[in-house]
């Protein structure tokens, strides 16, 4: 049985330009939840906005039953979503999607997010370390107040690097960049990664080159979240279909996709 | 305890509230979160004779109170449908009336065909008014020889429930309406979705992929109670009434418009217990008021 | 300084803002909260050859992002306008559009005459789709040949530019346009109102006055867009683009679907400055992508 | 030119059940602000619900320009205006409509109100009180809970009655009775009343036996507020019509009408 209902909000306070931590307190959702997972928030009860916003799952704390959830003020929704107090409730739904897989065998991996789509790797990162999976992490953003949750990776002690396209922190240009310099010194078995979508279009060609697999983590809109109705498909390359794909749902059959199935339109 | 069974057309339901086509996939998605046997029916997504694979992305858009979606009939096709969905929907007590479209008459004719033939199939529900796809659809649904004439070749080939659902983008709903009844139609659905767009002004192009989609949700909903009473009136058929049910409330008043059965769609994004919660508030509606029986406040505000 | 002058088919407007029929009053309404000179255009509510009282009330009910509306067309008569308000509006550098009403052709021939030979009238915009009077109004604008037959008369009793406003309760807009063009209209508005109702589920009974009533604001705004967008592809004459703007980037997306001014309507009654946000907000708009002449953004998203 | 704008919200407090008192900082309004006149307040800046929602002045402190409105919650715009914090910004425009006019000549007068009816009475009190005219006013409600604005109008000092349909305040019945009482035993010049309309039509009619004339203020939901619409109309009283009335707008050209002229349907 998946959850849906109120969750008190405990904070929700902004952690950089346009940028809010939420901290909720969900046990229904720490639960069952794991790291790539997201819920179906509703940002208030009205009409207006009439749709749930999905947003991933940024900390799990599995003991407090609280989740958090880091997240990039870019519309209407995120921006009433910015406005809930703490001690008031918020609809959410989940957890949703699938989430990511740590497959057998993977010893040293690569951790690739770029902007907010830091936001889901973090409990990856923790469960990663848990196991004891050598990683590296990778981060990048616009500027330095873009690269989400720097802090909270850094705490979790394994090494970070950053890149910024202005230099302001870490390495002057893409992730994807550095992701190419790791390739080449110290090839990792396997990359996990989330980000905007050219991001992840070039660290797959790049990876691909290496003869290095991963999964990445895709977004598209949203009606239902529950596969029901098909508005958030995406290309996945399917053999036995004639033209060599198919769309799957973004919301159950990912959003975390094997990269070398993703069908990247231009 | 009061009745809430109605007859659709045929079909017997043991209260009024189920899912719009489209919104509810075919079953098991919501089944997480509510108890699919407590629904008068299930429509599932519409089926079309071959797998399609819809249209291209971003296929939803929001927009006041409302949605945008371009879908365009993505579904595995009749026979994976009899094949894998029913065996699952039939596990459960309730009538699964299952949403067919096709792109010509023939098609319509060969999917009812297979349909009849299953086992478990409560009604038809006869899609002529999407307008997310090329051929057909809607266009059968705006004329109402092209209307009747898709329902009358449908009628031939099957004897179950047959529902047929109509589109708003017409001139006079009421003749469409009587057009279909006289053509062998059971049930009216009504509404389908209204043909709508929304440009993206800073890429100055049509936000979904398809340029136009169909308009639902709360927004829909004045037009869609207006157009159940028009037909309610003019027409001898039960009415499955949708069009931005969110609530109890909305639901009483497309009953009170003229709707025997009411259908809940874009809510169940918003509510995944939207069906729930309208079926508890009918009743709690119906206990307040000391209605006995929900069929005696089907028209009710022009009987 | 960017180019935001317009042509209205044949009237002049420094800027292609201006106000919806029936929701800006006669003027002064509004005067207290805006610079009426700074509009492009004021269209001034419905006016008819009588008087009118208009419907019973409650004449307004607010739904999910609309209102529904059955003003029925309340007005002094056209005489009483000549008299009183276009002495008014006279004072103001800025183009009034009279729109009119009438139940028969007869009365639209009249009524036409009257005000062309008034000083102070900009252009015309026959309204053939009020939805909410029994007779005439959305009559003549649901059928070609009744809508071009209204247009033709009026044509002939006037050279003022001829704007025609299109009702949106029809199955093929496009087909009413090249109707009313044909038939001597020098632009289009569009749309008017959506029919809709709400019922009173405690009382059982429609809520408005008049039982049915048009439904506008940002609902209605997708079905506006996407029609707008179809004419102005299929038809050669600028377009008067409305339904749902409530802010700059809801026009800018009525001009890039090929609108050639907009008109702000029910937005006035959230926002009496509504109009000025949005010209200030398409100003900014221009600025901010470099557009130098407001016409070279008209139908961007298809062109 | 009237006021539009935002109005910090000073305080926001429940009064009653279902009953709040809203204090803004409204310096443009008082200005200009008389009593009987009204504002039209936006809840909230999305669509849902669209339009504004029209509040009388309650309380005018034109001294430190801060505007008061005294509200019953009973639908959606006035639950969402209800939950505006302390310190937040509110949408108001106005001051709007005609007010209460005070007759030349006029000594000693009835004031009526009815449940929230009675909002709009009080500044009219304070300034009947201010310009040396008798008065008593008559307040009722259906219960103790629901005779809006009581202790507002005892702190005047000037004579209040009331009644309620329980008895649980003073009389048992309604204050159309108490109204004859006044009338029958210390007949005043003229009368002032608000409140539901079987109150005002029985009032007039009582009023009319005893031949003493009034002005009452009416309500009807309105789209614009500034007589652009034609959506608040009401029925009045004309002698050049052939019908013998016409509709007038309770915005502009009331809410406040000679009571005289008011046509009550049914
Ligand atoms: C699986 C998944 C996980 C996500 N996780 C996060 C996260 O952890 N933090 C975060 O800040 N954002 C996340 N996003 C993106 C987030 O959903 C959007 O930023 C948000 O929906 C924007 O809503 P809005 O009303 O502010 O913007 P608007 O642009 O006004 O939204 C309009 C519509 O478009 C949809 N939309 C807009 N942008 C996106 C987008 N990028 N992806 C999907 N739908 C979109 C909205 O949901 C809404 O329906 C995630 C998206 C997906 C699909
Ligand atoms: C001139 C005037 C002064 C008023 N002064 C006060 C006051 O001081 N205190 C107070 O509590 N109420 C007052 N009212 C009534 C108040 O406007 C309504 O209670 C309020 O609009 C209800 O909004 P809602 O969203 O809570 O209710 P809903 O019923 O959800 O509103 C739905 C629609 O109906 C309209 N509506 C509902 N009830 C009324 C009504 N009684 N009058 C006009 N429109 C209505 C709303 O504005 C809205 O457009 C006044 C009304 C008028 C016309
Ligand atoms: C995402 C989506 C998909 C839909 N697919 C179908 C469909 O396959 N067949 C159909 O007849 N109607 C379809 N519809 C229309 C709905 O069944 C319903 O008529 C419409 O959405 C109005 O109801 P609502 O406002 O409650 O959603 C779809 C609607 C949506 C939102
Ligand atoms: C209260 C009201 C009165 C209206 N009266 C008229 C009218 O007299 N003549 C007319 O052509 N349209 C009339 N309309 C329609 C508007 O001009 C406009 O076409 C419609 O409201 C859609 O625009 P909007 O969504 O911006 O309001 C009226 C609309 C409203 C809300
Ligand atoms: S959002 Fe509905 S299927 Fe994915
Ligand atoms: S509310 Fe618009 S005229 Fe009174």
């Amino acid at each position: 049985m998946s959850f849906s209902g109120l969750s008190k909000v405990i904070s929700n306070e902004k952690t950089g330009p346009q940028q809010f931590l939420i901290v909720l307190h969900s046990p229904e959702l720490t639960k069952q939840a794991k790291p790539g997972q997201f819920v179906h928030v509703r940002v208030n009860g009205l009409s207006d906005p009439l749709l749930r916003r999905p947003i991933s799952l940024h900390e799990i704390d599995y003991a407090s039953g609280n989740v958090s959830l880091l997240y990039q003020v870019v519309g209407k929704g995120t921006e009433l979503l910015s406005g809930v107090p703490a001690g008031a409730e918020v609809d959410v739904m989940g957890p949703l999607g699938n989430g990511f897989w740590i497959p057998e065998g993977v010893k040293r991996v690569l951790v690739v997010g770029g902007g907010i789509g830091n936001a889901p790797l973090l409990p990856l990162v923790k469960e990663l370390k848990d196991r004891g999976v050598e990683q590296t992490v990778l981060l990048g953003g616009r500027t330095v107040d873009y690269v989400a949750g720097l802090e909270g990776f850094k705490s979790v002690g394994v090494t970070v690097e950053t890149a910024t396209d202005d230099g302001s922190l870490g390495r002057k240009g893409f992730v994807t960049q550095l992701a190419e310099d790791i390739f080449t010194l110290d090839k990792p078995d396997y990359f996990f990664a989330c980000g905007p979508e050219p991001m992840l279009k070039q660290l797959i060609i790049t990876a691909d080159k290496y003869g290095i697999s991963g999964q990445v983590s895709l977004e598209e809109r949203m009606g239902c979240a529950v596969g029901a109705c098909l508005a958030c498909v995406c290309k996945i390359k399917v053999k036995t279909d004639e033209a060599g794909w198919d769309y799957k749902k973004v919301c159950v059959d990912g959003p975390v996709f094997e990269a070398s199935e993703v069908v990247f339109d231009v | 305890m009061s009745n809430l069974e109605i007859n659709l057309g045929g079909l017997k339901m043991k209260n009024p509230v189920t899912t719009a086509s489209g919104t509810f996939g075919f079953g098991p998605e919501y089944a997480p979160y509510i108890d699919l046997n407590q629904l008068g029916a299930i429509v599932v997504k519409g089926t079309t004779l071959e797998p399609r694979k819809g249209n291209a992305t971003p296929r939803i858009a929001e927009t006041p109170s409302g949605i945008l979606n371009c879908i365009g009939l993505q579904n595995p096709g009749v026979d994976y449908f009899i094949e894998k969905s029913l065996p699952y929907l039939k596990e459960y007590d309730t009538p699964v009336i299952v949403n067919i479209s096709g792109n010509s008459v023939e098609d319509y004719a060969e999917i009812t065909r297979r349909l009849s033939q299953a086992d478990g199939v409560g009604a038809l529900e006869v899609n002529i008014s999407c307008p997310n796809v090329k051929q057909g659809g809607m266009v059968f649904g705006t004329s109402c020889t092209a209307a009747a004439d898709v329902i009358r070749v449908v009628r031939e080939y099957t004897t179950l429930p047959l529902i047929a659902k109509l589109s708003p983008n017409v001139t006079n709903i009421v003749e469409i309406a009587q057009a279909v009844v006289e053509a062998g139609a059971d049930a009216l659905a009504l509404i389908n979705t209204l043909l709508g767009m929304t440009i993206d002004i800073h890429k100055r192009k049509p936000v979904l992929g398809n340029i136009m989609g169909g308009l639902s949700g709360p927004a829909i909903r004045p037009v869609a109670v207006r157009m159940v009473w028009q037909v309610a009136q003019a027409v001898d058929k039960p009415i499955l009434g949708m069009g931005g049910i969110m609530n109890a409330d909305d639901a009483i008043e497309f009953i009170l418009a003229g709707a025997t059965a009411v259908a809940v769609g874009t809510a169940n994004f918003v509510n995944p217990r939207a069906t729930m919660d309208v079926l508890e508030g009918i009743k709690q509606y119906m206990e307040k008021y000391g209605v006995n029986d929900i069929n005696d406040l089907v028209g009710a505000a022009w009987k």
